[in-house]
């Protein structure tokens, strides 16, 4: 099967989720599940394909879902018009942190990000006027008109908010692609691979970098916004280092820098996650040791596993031409 | 004495040496000549035990050189100046000489006197000798890397194309210094590209070619090798 | 077309490049040489933008390039290799050559999300770029490897061909034979040859004597961050400063430039009959 | 016989655990108890319960999946103490399925939403204010400080008790409020707020970080009184500090100094190796309520009508299961409950009278 | 005045604080640049088997100290060894998240056998030193002296031994380390129970002035962390300097400006350093 045509299937199957009646809480861990993977999608332009280790993701996340909430809540906007300014800002917000940021490089880079997540979060906490700060932002709306559209196919409004996310994250994934497949993206994969190198190739790496950081933010903020709706309540714990490192994990569990990863990782471990709760007290004593081992027998995440798997039922690569074995034997010079 | 026996080295599925059996005697210099890829680097790393052999045995004065212990070679006489030169890059130089010495950790004095004579032998590092190796030039990098395998001390040391990036000068004095070090009774393998000036102080010599050694001989009898001649001397 | 004046940098108090003033010529090859250390891969980030200098001034075909980034040099029309060969190890030989293309083309985010016009222009420009650029290193048939698959020499024509397919009017190659053997360097000076023809000019940074004195036809001399010579490689092998600095014995240029020298023992002195072939 | 799962969302692991076990702690022996006593007898079938507890860490996104989860396994009845998960899954009580919310905090808001099927059952803090400030005002002196937490909690407290206190005819300083959740060091808050010499400190979070308070504070010399917000609890902050350093302090009376509350303390402590706290105590009383609401509506399984009980159920709770005297549950849904504050004397508890009750 | 001196005090206490914490991971982190966010989980246990030592075996603070010391040193060498060592050419993220599940599971651990409740360890030398109205408790005061010895002794020990330098080299290049003799199995895991000994030391003398609970040590990773970047990653004089940096700002930054945003003063400072120096405030040296 071509690669698309696995997406389709997906995608198709997907869709057909909510047909068959399934609980609440199905299509709620569904909508969770598409929510962290367009974060990890977001996270994975910057960290996979440019090789930055953005740690204030969560922040534009929650840029993304407090400008939603306070628009629709404060200024009683439609969150339809309320979801794209949010985005908007979120995008700004990167490009404004990219600025800064980018004359640091690596290690550095990551924990300057960091300390921005840190401020971000607790500005979002601090700022009561705005955000409601510990109080948080409460009562935000679905979209207008979205339950009324469930109920016309005979679905829970659930269901419409399964199909919001589905949509979104179809996308976002479409959106990723297309970045990764272009000119553009390949410039970005040049970055990972060096500054230097790919300076002296000849791209313009501080702009590129920028860019990069515009659309993960943009499209942290995009899923901050379907949060916002589909919750109905916003508290700063989700905008945190915590949240950044959630979404990290995911990503690296199902695949740096792949496409099928960010959306790999969360399903399998937000199932994962789902099902320890009920070990209750041991549920971290087994997803600890569980995160380890995923790691370091998965370094290259699920999509390299499944490579790993896939490639040692072909047989080996015979050796590149250059590197015939010759078997002639040691002969004395000079005779 | 360096005994190899039916070496073999694979890099998952690919076999970069295939059984190859060759010998270095005390106090010989050994050339070891071939084109690009041929498996010469893959060879000196498995000797100073960076890389795992899959097959095959060397032996160094009793002591087996294959068990992927780099730190077990040293330790035993055997120095390498690697491919790359694996510098730290961050220490100044001579911190990097000085943990060249690390087996001699004891013998300070030892090391202190090599220290001088690695100097005396690279009088462009003195001034360089509290930079940080990585500030270094190229040719610079090249000159830590050879003078730290010295400073062990080894009695088999392994050279992977030492002149690489050294000024013409330069290379004459490494030449020369090998030399010197031989005389005092260390065994040399060698690997260069720079055939001429190799063979002129290699007592004998092996030709590489894609994993397998094709060709030995006496530094004369390669020297008058039509196929030395054209693949490695450029005549 | 590249005119250097009172080039300098310093890295704290090290003056590695100090007022070096020098010309590159349209259609030449020009040799930088000189002991290790001496400033010459300095010299060559200063001009391709990696540095900053300190003092002194660029200009290429005419115009100012002395504190332009990187990315606006290449695009102006000088490309350049590193001293150890770095290449996208894991990406595939095309891949590499059209990363190089990318400072001719102008796609950006937008193009890549909406898929425009632009964007696939774009696109195949960069793949007939690339590939133009295989052509001309002899890799057209390993486009589709892994780069890191190939041999050492391999892996410096990908270096160059990403250079190439840049479409400069310089190139800046620093010890481009560094590693190679004999056959493999006179295949790279061959390389280099049909460059030239084909309307490239070439500044070089080598200590392989004779391919040097075999390509060069201006050599710019350096040492201690100083220019202490130029001229034809006739001029320069003569000139004593050079000798001194430099050449040592071997001012006539050896065979392959590295022969061993006079302090080697007799015996093995004889050998050294074809010594002078090139000089 | 029938069993009713009874649901839990609660921080189970991370910085709040200990808060969500307490919690949880005293709904499951309150479960226990109401079992091993044959259960209880709904429209004539014997009824005994079991508790579904989900960890939520605090966060109000997975309160809400565990709630879908909760609902979806048929669960009627879900405990949440935590004010954002409270207000995050309020709205869902009345979407299909409809669910019982029992709201463990006393955040006034909870009730502003008028919500029909929200049990909350901490007694309103504002009850402490005028008792607390007038007690403090009349034993130290008329200027106090502030150095409260900051949670949303922490912050309307500070709001509150500086109102009242300007109210009684004192004056307040700069407000030193820090979070109690994520501070190192308490001493900077402690000297900014000492250097203005206030005769009384307004302090509390949980209870052993405010312990960490008055220790700073008393180990900077401060011989004032202190007003100890009601997350505070005097029998978790001796443990930390010498009760000495709370002389003079107000706060709410410990679960073990009521009446008639030695046999829950006791067998609590039997099981839980630990002083019961309020949490505990006040959520062993809430299910208790709520096994009685669900007798006397005739069903486990119709949250309007089990609510609509609630206050005859909450009259009709036998002595037994009583710690803080039940007056009844409000129309809103609120529980009415004695509470009881105390001051600390010479390292004894002194329960204090109050002469007004605000509602 | 009184006051000034006060917060300067404070400020001095808490920096010790965090530079007794920041001293391990600069060891794993700056120098070995493994990003072991499992050090805050380390810091924590060394506090509870302090705590366990003292109430469980009866034994006295210091003989606590020590134990909780070498069972930590103990179980980060073991860490290094299974974990880290195998990760030690996966990219950086990857040791990173593992060391994030690991402080998943000490957390748990530690709340499964100890329970989520707070604890307290009786502070060994109770009561305070009183100079012209500032005070000052003796556990901080110890505080502020351990981490001047450990720092200076840190910096001696990486600087001008040997085996400080086989660390430094091994983290810059292994290879090139177990080529010139260096046992880097040994070197890496030495540094790990180096920085596993200094957390729980860390942890068994600050916890008297402050709560052990199993959460304890995320607060500190993040500022810890923010400390050894803003000092320049691997130098230790760096790293102490960082510390007080970082308690001076929070604590007059909360003092003049507000307690509310002491946090986020604390990290603008350390955005703001690196905006102007990227390097941190000190350069690695040799
Ligand atoms: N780590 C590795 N993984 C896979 N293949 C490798 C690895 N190292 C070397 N090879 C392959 O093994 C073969 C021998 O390489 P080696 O470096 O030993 O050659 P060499 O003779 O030293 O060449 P050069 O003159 O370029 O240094 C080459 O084909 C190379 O591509
Ligand atoms: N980034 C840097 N920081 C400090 N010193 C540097 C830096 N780059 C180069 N140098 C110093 O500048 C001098 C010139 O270095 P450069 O690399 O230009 O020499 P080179 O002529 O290319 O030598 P080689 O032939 O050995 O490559 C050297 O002494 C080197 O140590
Ligand atoms: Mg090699
Ligand atoms: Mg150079």
């Amino acid at each position: 099967m071509k690669g698309w045509m696995w997406w389709v299937a997906v995608f198709v199957l997907a869709a057909l989720v909510p047909l068959f009646g399934p609980s609440g809480y199905v299509l709620d861990i569904g909508v969770n599940i598409m929510i962290y993977a367009i974060l990890a999608y977001g996270l994975n332009v910057l960290l996979g394909y440019t090789g930055q280790l953005p740690l204030a993701h969560a922040g534009f996340f929650g840029i993304g879902a407090y400008a939603t909430g306070i628009l629709t809540l404060k200024m009683g906007w439609s969150f339809w018009l309320a979801w794209p300014v949010a985005v908007a800002i979120s995008a700004v917000a990167g490009l404004l942190l990219g600025l800064v940021a980018f004359r640091t490089k690596g290690d550095t880079f990551a924990i300057f990000t960091l300390g921005v997540g840190v401020i971000i979060m607790l500005v979002i906490n601090k700022w009561d006027a705005l955000t409601g700060g510990n109080d948080g932002l409460n009562g935000i709306m679905p979209p207008a008109g979205l339950e009324a559209l469930s109920k016309s196919v005979g679905l829970k409004l659930s269901g419409g908010f399964y199909y919001l996310a589905l949509i979104s994250l179809a996308l976002t994934v479409i959106a990723v692609a297309r970045t990764r497949g272009s000119v553009f993206g390949r410039s970005l994969i040049a970055i990972r691979g060096g500054d230097d190198l790919a300076r002296s190739a000849g791209i313009d790496v501080y702009s590129h970098k920028l860019r990069a950081m515009m659309l993960s933010t943009a499209i942290a903020g995009f899923a901050g916004g379907l949060y916002a709706t589909s919750l109905g309540f916003l508290g700063s714990a989700a905008t945190g280092p915590i949240q950044t490192f959630t979404i990290l994990l995911y990503l690296l569990v199902g695949g740096l820098g792949t496409l099928a990863g960010p959306l790999l990782g969360p399903a399998l471990m937000y199932t994962l996650a789902q099902n320890l709760k009920g070990l209750q007290d041991y549920q971290y004593i087994v997803f600890g040791p569980l995160l380890v081992l995923l790691i370091m027998f998965a370094p290259q995440g699920l999509v390299g596993l499944w490579h790993r798997l896939t490639a040692r039922r072909t047989p080996p690569p015979a050796a590149p031409p250059n590197q015939k074995p010759n078997q002639k034997e040691v002969t004395s010079a000079g005779s | 004495m360096l005994e190899v026996r039916d070496l073999s080295v694979n890099y998952g599925h690919f076999t970069a040496l295939h059984a190859i059996s060759l010998n270095v005697n005390p106090g010989e210099i050994v050339v070891m000549l071939g084109a690009n890829g041929a498996g010469k680097s893959t060879l000196f790393r498995t000797l100073s035990g960076l890389q795992r052999a899959s097959g095959g045995s060397a032996v160094w004065n009793g002591t087996p050189l294959t068990g992927g212990k780099p730190e077990y070679n040293v330790e035993h006489g055997v120095a390498q100046c690697p491919e790359g030169r694996l510098l730290f890059p961050e220490l100044s130089v001579e911190k990097n000489l000085r943990l060249g010495a690390f087996v001699h950790r004891k013998d300070a004095a030892g090391t202190n006197k090599e220290l001088e004579r690695v100097y005396t032998l690279f009088p462009d590092l003195v001034q360089k000798r509290n930079a940080p190796a990585g500030s270094l030039s190229g040719g610079q990098q090249q000159m830590v890397a050879i003078a730290r395998s010295l400073m062990a001390r080894p009695q088999l040391l392994l050279l992977d194309e030492p002149s690489l990036g050294l000024a013409p000068m330069v290379v004459e004095q490494v030449f020369a210094a090998i030399q010197r070090v031989n005389e005092a009774g260390v065994s040399v393998l060698l690997a260069e590209q720079n055939a001429y000036a190799a063979l002129d102080i290699a007592h004998r010599g092996y030709v590489m070619e894609s994993g397998v050694l094709t060709l030995q001989g006496t530094q004369q009898e390669l020297m008058t090798d039509d196929r030395v001649r054209s693949a490695y001397l450029g005549v | 077309m590249l005119e250097v004046k009172g080039l300098g940098i310093r890295f704290g108090g090290n003056h590695a490049v100090q007022d070096v003033t020098a010309s590159v010529e349209a259609g030449k090859i020009t040799a930088i040489i000189g002991p290790n250390g001496a400033g010459k891969s300095t010299f060559f980030n200063l001009i391709s933008g990696f540095y900053q200098p300190t003092s002194g001034s660029i200009h290429f075909l005419g115009q100012d390039i002395t504190r332009l980034p990187t990315h606006d040099v290449v695009a102006r029309g000088i490309a350049r290799t590193f001293q150890t060969t770095t290449i996208y190890k894991e990406l595939t030989v095309l891949d590499n050559a059209m990363i190089g293309h990318r400072v001719r083309t102008r796609a950006g985010l937008w193009d890549a999300l909406l898929r425009t016009g632009r964007e696939k222009r774009d696109e195949e420009e960069s793949r007939v770029g690339g590939m133009a650029a295989l052509e001309r290193v002899g890799l057209a048939a390993q486009a589709g490897l892994p780069a890191g698959a190939l041999t050492q020499e391999g892996q410096k024509r990908v270096g160059i061909a990403m250079a190439l397919s840049s479409d400069p009017k310089l190139l800046l190659l620093d010890e481009p034979a560094a590693g190679m053997n004999p056959e493999e360097t006179v295949n790279l000076m061959a390389l280099i040859r049909e460059l030239v023809v084909g309307g490239l000019s070439v500044a070089l940074v080598e200590h392989k004597m004779s391919l040097v004195m075999g390509l060069a036809d201006e050599i710019l001399v350096m040492h201690h961050g100083q220019k202490i010579a130029e001229g034809t490689p006739a001029q320069v092998s003569r000139d004593p400063a050079v000798i001194e600095a430099y050449l040592g014995s071997h001012a006539h240029g050896g065979q392959m430039g590295q022969g061993s020298n006079g302090n080697a023992p007799a015996s093995t002195a004889v050998q050294r009959t074809k010594d002078s072939n090139h000089a | 016989d029938k069993v009713v799962n009874i649901g839990y969302s609660g921080p189970l692991s991370g910085g709040a655990a200990f808060y969500g076990k307490d919690v949880q702690s005293g709904i499951e022996m309150g479960i226990n108890d109401i079992n091993k006593a044959g259960g209880v007898t709904v429209a004539g079938e014997k009824v005994t319960f079991k508790l579904v507890s989900l960890d939520d860490r605090y966060l109000p996104n997975e309160t809400a999946t565990n709630v879908k989860r909760l609902t979806s396994q048929g669960i009627d009845v879900i405990f949440v103490p935590h004010a954002g998960g409270i207000l995050t899954v309020q709205p869902m009580t009345t979407r299909d399925p409809e669910f019982l919310l029992v709201a463990y905090s006393s955040e006034p808001k909870i009730l502003e939403a008028k919500n029909p099927l929200t049990f909350m059952l901490p007694p309103r803090y504002d009850n402490y204010l005028f008792p607390f400030v007038s007690t403090q005002m009349k034993a130290f002196g008329k200027k106090l400080g502030m150095v409260g937490t900051t949670s949303a909690y922490g912050k309307q407290w500070a709001e509150a008790v500086t109102g009242e206190w300007k109210k009684q005819g004192g004056t307040v300083g700069a407000n030193n409020g820090v979070d109690y959740g994520t501070t190192v060091d308490y001493s900077a808050a402690v000297t900014k707020a000492l250097s203005e010499k206030p005769d009384v400190l307004f302090i509390g979070g949980p209870s052993q970080p405010t312990a960490l308070v008055v220790k700073a504070a008393r180990e900077q010399g401060f011989k004032g009184g202190f007003i100890v917000m009601d997350q505070a609890k005097f029998e978790q902050m001796d443990q930390v500090v010498p009760i000495s350093y709370l002389n003079g302090s107000v706060g709410v009376l410990p679960t073990k100094e009521f009446a008639g509350t030695q046999l829950f303390v006791a067998q609590y402590q039997r099981l839980y190796k630990k002083i019961p706290t309020s949490e505990a105590a006040l959520n062993y009383m809430g299910i208790n309520v709520l096994a009685k609401a669900m007798e006397l509506a005739g069903t486990t399984t119709d949250p309007a009508k089990i609510k609509g009980s609630l206050d005859a159920a909450a009259k009709a709770l036998p002595q037994s299961k009583t710690i803080f005297k039940m007056k009844g549950v409000s129309p809103l849904g609120h529980a009415d409950a004695d509470f009881i504050i105390a001051s600390v004397k010479d390292g004894k508890y002194t329960k204090l009278r109050l002469d007004t009750i605000y509602k | 005045m009184i006051t000034f001196l006060q917060q300067f005090l404070n400020a001095l206490a808490l920096g010790g604080v965090y530079a007794l914490v920041a001293l391990g991971l600069t060891l794993v982190y700056g120098v070995m640049r493994v990003p072991n966010f499992a050090h805050g989980g380390l810091y924590m246990l060394g506090a509870y088997l302090t705590y366990a030592s003292l109430t469980e075996l009866g034994i006295g603070y210091v003989p606590s100290l020590i134990l909780a010391a070498i069972g930590v040193a103990l179980l980060a060498a073991l860490m290094e060894r299974v974990i880290f060592y195998p990760l030690r050419n996966a990219p950086h993220v990857s040791p990173m998240i593992a060391a994030i599940g690991v402080l998943f599971f000490l957390e748990a651990a530690v709340q499964l056998i100890w329970g989520p409740d707070f604890k307290q360890i009786p502070a060994p030398i109770n009561g305070i030193v009183e100079i012209g109205g500032v005070i000052l408790t003796w556990q901080r005061l110890i505080i502020i002296a351990a981490s001047v010895v450990v720092v200076v002794a840190l910096n001696y020990f990486l600087k001008r031994t040997l085996t400080g330098a086989t660390i430094e080299a091994m983290s810059q290049n292994r290879e090139g380390a177990r080529l010139v003799g260096i046992n880097t199995n040994r070197v890496g895991a030495l540094t790990f129970a180096i920085s596993g000994l200094l957390a729980a030391a860390a942890a068994a003398l600050i916890a008297p002035t402050l709560l052990v609970s199993p959460s304890m040590g995320e607060v500190m990773n993040l500022k810890v962390f923010a400390i050894i970047i803003l000092g320049g990653m691997g130098s230790v004089p760096g790293a102490i300097v960082g510390a007080f940096l970082l308690s001076f700002a929070e604590t007059f930054g909360g003092a003049y400006i507000s307690l509310d945003f002491a946090d986020v003063i604390g990290f603008a400072m350390l955005v703001l350093v690196l905006a102007i120096r990227p390097q941190g405030l000190f350069k690695r040296g040799t």
